[in-house]
């Protein structure tokens, strides 16, 4: 937990800086990130409609990115928390792909099981797993998977909705499936090899 | 015919008052781009001969960007439309000679412009190693070895045949 | 030109299916035809994207590549390059991958790579991918559009809700403003709607937040609800599945865990479409939204009929079998190969 | 192929310090070039630290005169920096300027390239080419003309009048054409100054008295520059002085048409929007001259054919609605530009509301609003014209340094934005918030008036405003606009409710900078302000020679800065006019009449009509006056028939030869 680097900064010990931090994300990131153009202004902190729920703005996040802080930044509730409103990111004076460097992060975040206990990283693999299984995605069985799982209590008052979805027929109870789904695996089956290669 | 080791040799013409002080800024800015190419400078992009190119190109020139100020902006009111027009017929006439026409490049460049013009100087560099050497006026033996005293990247042509521009 | 490449998107057929009904409605006044992409996948959402880049953009590219095959015009599509995705989630993540496989080659060489796998490639720039409403105002028009009105919709209180995912980033500059877009406002006058300021209009609805945190969006849910409300508003319009899923099923669960008690129906803009073009309400998939627009139709006349209400859910669900669990030790294999 | 008599060449390679030695091994080229280049005529090359201080100009001009050098090659900077120095340098030592060339290796080298190799290579090439040029080059004389003394200024606000008064203050004429009614510029739209907030009107006005009664100045108000010929010394000039449709010798500014005339129209310019004017009006009671304008557009005699209200009225029959715009034609030796500013669009960030949400106002607006002349004499209250604000926010950086609108800081923002906080406070004791990035207040006195803006209480907040709304989330925020941002210094979103909001807005050029720029023959930056000769030691100058730039139309500045660039325009043109003459470069194209075949083809292409055609001797002949060098001409000729002086074909293509080393064999040309 991030109390170990403040534990040894304590004992007069400096806290592990990773320099290369800033640029290994920006690399990674879909596009151009302009990551490195980041003016801390907090326009994107401000325009964030769940800035209230993160433990960072995204601004910070970036000045921790800049201070080579991994660990803390990729324990950091923040990119899970994104909505992917693109409200921060058409507003950024800098051009900064913030959107883009949240799902950065969450990727690296996995990778390194360093994510905090949020749900979002299960509720994405069960996501990835069905549509990687039937090439479209299933409401029905990730809503009911992911609830199960995560908020038990929170299902009881949910029923009534899902039951209203069914009944209305917006819920379909099974998954469709493509037709080229070994197409589509094969395509995702090198595309996964050629990840880890970059 | 893609060859990794080929620097191409280019003359780059400039005018006086956009281009060269495009390139003046992309050299105070410290914006880095492709060695390759070496500039003469104009007043005006009216100014260039088509043989001055041809001279370029039968001398040993890989290429010729041929930059000036953009269109409506000519220091001199409207020359560098006539650069356009001398520009246009150059490339049929280099088509006729056998030329690959992407070989002359025109370049408008603002004297604001220094980044366009280390990006345009960069790309075109690309372009012409993709087309690969032009060795214009050279026995079919191909390149000839480049003088031992100059540095590799220096690609000099062999210069024994003149050929009268 | 009047034909398209569909891009329907997972939501379409299910949670969205009324969407879907109604933009077959009113395809034929407008003389529109749209041809589904054959064999298309999951765009992947806002969740692909969180775990691997590469195969994430692959997902997106398969149907870049599977449209742009179709766009022929010996395969008798008419040759249109434009590919119509009436989901806001699923516009953006097509048309995002297009542009950023132009703004970053090596990404765009990987992703075809991976494509090359399963036989395809795919030159980013090679389509054009738009919204429906895009496609409905600027091409169509809204004069075509108000030509076709025979039931003005003059006394219903709208408020247009775009979303985010249409407007933002639009890297092709397609739309109005990012903040303010006036095109569904625009649109919904020529339907002859009352349409209300909504300065939300751009704000989030929560998105997959309801999934995952489902505390967050419910306080995004009512900030779009209440305002819309204190506006004065009989229904929200949207264009975007997604939007219309979290504001419509979570309401009532938001209206819970604040102690509020909102009824704010939303439908899909292509609903009223339908409805102003005189089409009955059944047929365009009134009635199964869990926010009845009943009350608010019935002031301009409409009368929405009753749902069958269903037979009891099955006793027992045997659905088919799911697909593997995620697992941490699963996860772990995957990094280390 | 060229003079029997072998040329003498010396080649002097420059270090400047590590700027070019740090990627050239200089002594390599120098080397080199004794060697390679010899058979060409180099009989000395020398490298130095830095060839131009007087050092190494010393040195030029000693091996000039002990080795007999006649020619020179300087491979260092750009010409645009230094071929003037080392020119001179040349004719001390009694060798024609125009026998020297520069090779720039800097700019075109050591600063773009980063291998030692390849960069020792390519300026090898590059002072071959010079090397090969300048053994073509001919002597040349400068060519002499008189200076007008006359000076044209552009723009009548703090920076033209100043530069108009320092001017005619030395004795010489100017000529201040403005474009609007009244000259003043922005500044008279102020109410204070910062940062020692003097009274805007208190101070500008003298200076718009003085350039409005001053014997030396003819003040051309409500007239715009329709056309510039000519050049430095010598500059023709069109000047459409638009119909004011007020005699001005009969008015004598009694203000009695404004009082009469019934029709009112809002005042987009001067009131920026907030308040209204008549249809013949003078844009404030202070302005110079006093004579109103008819706005021909609203008038409603010239819209509906009755009224003439004014006419009846005016004590000594000065309206005449027959009045035709005039053109003057004017000589001038020299130009300042002082065309200033716009200010930025506010309602392009959507996001702040401007336009949308009344209670936001520009920083135009609340100058204003805060101005005791202004429509609400000087009563700071929201649109509705009577409730004063009880909290107000202050946004800084509004359309400055973001890539979606303009991506220099503006510069006077902050302190602007310290200001208002400040008459804020004073005038109505509201909560005042101040929205910034980084606070900026550079130069004298600027930060302690920060201080005194922190000590009367203006809370300031660090952080880009994200958005202003006025969709409340709770009974707090009802009825109010809210501010919407990242306390960046606290980590924390905040939204914080306030009656009032005043966007900082940025500066930017003029929307029609850049048809100005054509038509003076000067260049403007990728963000549109003019470009002037060098940053930092010409920011005054152009390119152009006789052309002078000040105030915010180079870029944006404050009003200390553009007075003191309107000073200095002004001494640079009082020093040309006391040279009476200037030099201009003998690059000109000449006929050989025994090779011109007749054909005319030159004619028509010379766009300073500088060619004519004699028929008595059926040749074209170049009228060197008109001639400004450019070389289509020299190009074109089917007989090659036209040479160009300076940059002839032989030194072109001997720059061409030598820059792909095809002279290091061949022997001499």
């Amino acid at each position: 937990m991030p109390q170990m680097t403040d534990e040894r900064v304590r004992a007069g010990m400096n806290r592990e800086e990773d320099p290369s931090l800033l640029h290994e994300v920006s690399m990674k990131t879909a596009g151009v990130s302009h990551l490195e153009m980041c003016i801390q202004c907090g326009t994107c902190g401000g325009s964030c409609p769940v800035a209230m729920d993160m433990e960072h703005t995204p601004r910070m996040l970036f000045a921790m990115l800049r201070a080579g802080m991994r660990e803390e930044v990729l324990r950091s509730n923040t990119p899970w928390l994104c909505v992917s409103c693109y409200h921060c990111v058409v507003r950024c004076p800098q051009e900064v792909h913030i959107a883009d460097v949240m799902y950065t992060l969450k990727g690296m975040a996995i990778k390194a099981k360093l994510y905090s206990d949020s749900t979002a990283p299960h509720f994405s693999q069960t996501f990835v797993d069905m549509v990687e299984a039937y090439g479209r995605s299933y409401e029905m069985g990730l809503a009911s998977r992911h609830y199960l799982r995560h908020f038990p209590l929170r299902l009881p008052s949910m029923m009534p909705m899902g039951l209203g979805m069914i009944t209305k027929g917006r819920m379909t109870i099974t998954p469709k499936k493509i037709k080229h789904l070994d197409q589509l695996k094969s395509i995702l089956h090198r595309a996964k090899q050629l990840e880890l290669t970059s | 015919m893609t060859d990794d080791t080929f620097e191409p040799t280019i003359i780059g013409f400039t005018c006086n008052w956009c281009s060269y002080r495009a390139s003046d800024l992309a050299g105070t800015a410290r914006m880095k781009y492709a060695p390759n190419v070496r500039l003469i400078r104009l007043m005006c992009s009216g100014r260039l001969d088509p043989t001055f190119v041809l001279r370029a190109l039968s001398g040993g020139a890989d290429g010729v960007m041929i930059t000036g100020c953009h269109p409506g902006e000519c220091h001199y009111i409207e020359q560098n439309y006539k650069a356009l027009r001398r520009f246009l017929l150059l490339r049929r006439v280099l088509t006729g000679l056998g030329i690959e026409p992407e070989r002359v490049k025109l370049v408008w460049a603002s004297a604001a412009e220094g980044a366009k013009f280390a990006a345009e100087a960069t790309a075109f560099v690309e372009e012409i190693r993709k087309l690969g050497p032009l060795n214009w006026g050279k026995a079919d033996s191909g390149q000839q070895t480049v003088d031992h005293e100059e540095p590799s990247t220096v690609h000099r042509p062999s210069s024994e045949v003149e050929v009268p521009a | 030109m009047n034909k398209y490449l569909l891009y329907p998107g997972c939501s379409m057929d299910s949670s969205a299916k009324a969407y879907m009904e109604s933009l077959n409605e009113i395809l034929e006044p407008l003389n529109l035809h749209l041809e589904e992409i054959k064999d298309w996948n999951c765009c992947g959402a806002t969740e692909y994207l969180g775990i691997n880049l590469i195969p994430a953009y692959s997902l997106i590219a398969r149907n870049l590549a599977l449209a742009a095959k179709q766009m022929n015009p010996v395969n008798g599509t008419g040759g249109t390059r434009t590919v119509v995705a009436p989901c806001s989630a699923c516009y953006l993540n097509l048309a995002k991958a297009d542009y950023y496989m132009q703004e970053r080659p090596t990404l765009g060489a990987k992703v075809n790579e991976a494509l090359a796998a399963g036989g395809l490639e795919y030159k980013a720039g090679t389509l054009d991918v738009r919204h429906l409403i895009d496609v409905l105002v600027y091409d169509v028009g809204l004069d075509t559009i108000r030509s076709k009105v025979v039931r003005p919709l003059s006394g219903l209180k709208v408020v247009p809700y775009m979303g985010c995912m249409l407007p933002r980033p639009d890297y092709q500059h397609r739309w109005s403003d990012h903040e303010h877009p006036t095109e569904l406002d625009d649109l919904l006058r020529a339907l002859g709607a009352d349409v209300i300021d909504y300065p939300l209009t751009t704000e989030c609805c929560g998105g997959h937040m309801t999934q995952i945190g489902p505390e967050t969006a419910f306080e995004l849910i009512r900030r779009l609800v209440a305002d819309a409300d204190e506006r004065g508003a009989q229904m929200m319009v949207t264009v975007c599945p997604m939007c219309q899923m979290n504001i419509d099923a979570y309401q009532n669960e938001a209206n819970h865990f604040f102690g509020t008690n909102y009824h704010m129906p939303i439908l899909f803009f292509t609903q009223l479409m339908g409805l102003a073009f005189g089409k009955e309400p059944g047929d365009l998939g009134i009635g199964v939204e869990l926010v009845s627009a009943r009350n608010a139709l019935a002031n301009i006349g409409v009368e929405v009929p009753v749902t069958q209400e269903p037979a009891a859910p099955r006793k027992k669900d045997e659905g088919l079998p799911m697909p593997r669990r995620w697992t941490k030790h699963e996860g772990r294999k995957e990094a280390v190969k | 192929m060229s003079d029997q008599k072998q040329e003498r060449v010396g080649v002097y390679v420059c270090h400047c310090g590590t700027n070019i030695a740090g990627t050239v091994d200089v002594v390599d080229v120098a080397n080199w070039a004794a060697e390679k280049l010899k058979h060409q005529g180099v009989i000395i090359a020398r490298e130095y630290k830095f060839m131009c201080s007087s050092l190494g100009q010393e040195l030029i001009e000693k091996d000039i005169k002990e080795l007999g050098l006649t020619r020179v090659v300087v491979a260092a900077c750009s010409p645009h920096l230094h071929e003037k120095t080392f020119r001179t340098a040349a004719k001390n030592a009694g060798l024609n300027p125009y026998l020297v060339e520069l090779a720039s290796i800097r700019e075109q080298v050591s600063w773009v390239h980063t291998d030692k190799v390849v960069a020792t290579a390519k300026s090898k090439a590059v002072v071959s080419g010079a090397v090969s040029r300048v053994i073509e080059n001919r002597a040349l004389d400068e060519i002499k003309v008189p200076i007008n003394p006359n000076t044209l200024i552009v723009g009548g606000g703090v920076a033209g009048i100043q530069s108009a008064l320092e001017i005619a203050n030395a004795g010489f004429h100017v000529y201040l054409v403005e474009r609007e009614p009244s000259i003043g510029g922005h500044m008279a739209q102020f109410d204070k100054t910062f940062p020692t907030l003097d009274c805007s009107a208190c101070i500008l006005t003298p200076r718009m008295v003085e350039a409005g009664t001053h014997p030396n100045i003819t003040l051309l108000t409500w007239s715009e520059v329709t056309n510039v010929a000519g050049y430095v010394g010598n500059f023709h000039v069109t000047i459409k002085k638009k119909a004011r449709f007020v005699n001005e010798e009969l008015c004598t500014g009694c203000g009695i048409c404004q009082e009469k005339c019934p029709k009112k129209v809002i005042d987009d310019v001067y009131e920026a929007g907030l308040g209204y004017r008549k249809t013949v009006y003078t844009p404030f009671a202070q302005a110079v001259p006093n004579f109103p304008v008819m706005d021909k557009e609203n008038c409603t005699y010239f819209i509906k054919g009755t009224c003439k209200a004014c006419e009846k009225f005016c004590p000594t029959n000065a309206i005449d609605f027959a009045q035709q715009d005039q053109m003057l034609n004017i000589d001038v030796g020299n130009i300042i530009l002082a065309t200033g500013y716009d200010l930025f669009d506010a309602r392009r960030v959507s996001n702040y509301g401007y336009g949308r949400l009344p209670n936001v106002f520009t920083s135009l607006e609340f100058e204003r609003l805060s101005n005791a002349a202004g429509p609400t004499s000087g009563n700071i209250v929201l649109r509705d014209g009577k409730t004063m604000p009880k909290s107000v926010g202050i946004i800084h950086c509004v359309g400055s340094r973001d890539k979606n609108f303009n991506n220099y800081c503006s510069t006077i923002c902050c302190m602007q934005g310290l200001k208002f906080a400040h008459l804020v406070h004073e005038r109505t004791g509201a909560t005042v918030y101040n929205f910034y990035i980084d606070m900026r207040t550079a130069y004298k006195a600027y930060d302690e008036f920060y201080q005194r803006v922190l000590e009367e209480g203006t809370l300031f907040v660090r952080g880009k405003v994200a958005e202003v709304t006025d969709a409340a989330r709770n009974d707090r925020e009802k009825g109010k606009l809210i501010i919407q941002c990242e306390d960046t210094l606290a980590g924390k979103q905040r939204r914080i409710p306030v009656d009032m909001v005043i966007l900082s807005s940025g500066l930017q050029p003029r929307k029609d900078a850049k048809e100005v720029g054509k038509l003076f023959g000067i260049s403007c930056s990728m963000d549109g302000w003019f470009t002037e000769k060098h940053p930092k030691l010409d920011p005054v100058a152009t390119m152009t020679e006789g052309i002078y730039i000040v105030g915010c139309a180079q870029g944006p500045k404050d009003i200390p800065s553009s007075v003191a660039q309107g000073a200095a325009a002004s001494a640079r043109v009082l020093d040309k006019i006391l040279q009476k003459e200037v030099s201009l470069e003998p690059i000109k194209a000449s006929i050989n009449k025994e090779a011109c075949s007749g054909c005319r083809i030159c004619n028509g292409l010379c766009p300073f009509n500088a060619i004519a055609f004699i028929a008595d001797d059926m040749v074209s002949d170049i009228n060197p006056a008109l001639c400004q060098g450019c070389g289509t001409c020299v190009a074109a000729c089917p007989a090659g028939a036209i040479s160009g002086t300076g940059f002839s074909d032989a030194q072109i293509m001997a720059q061409i030869d030598g820059l792909l080393l095809k002279n290091l064999e061949i022997g001499n040309y």
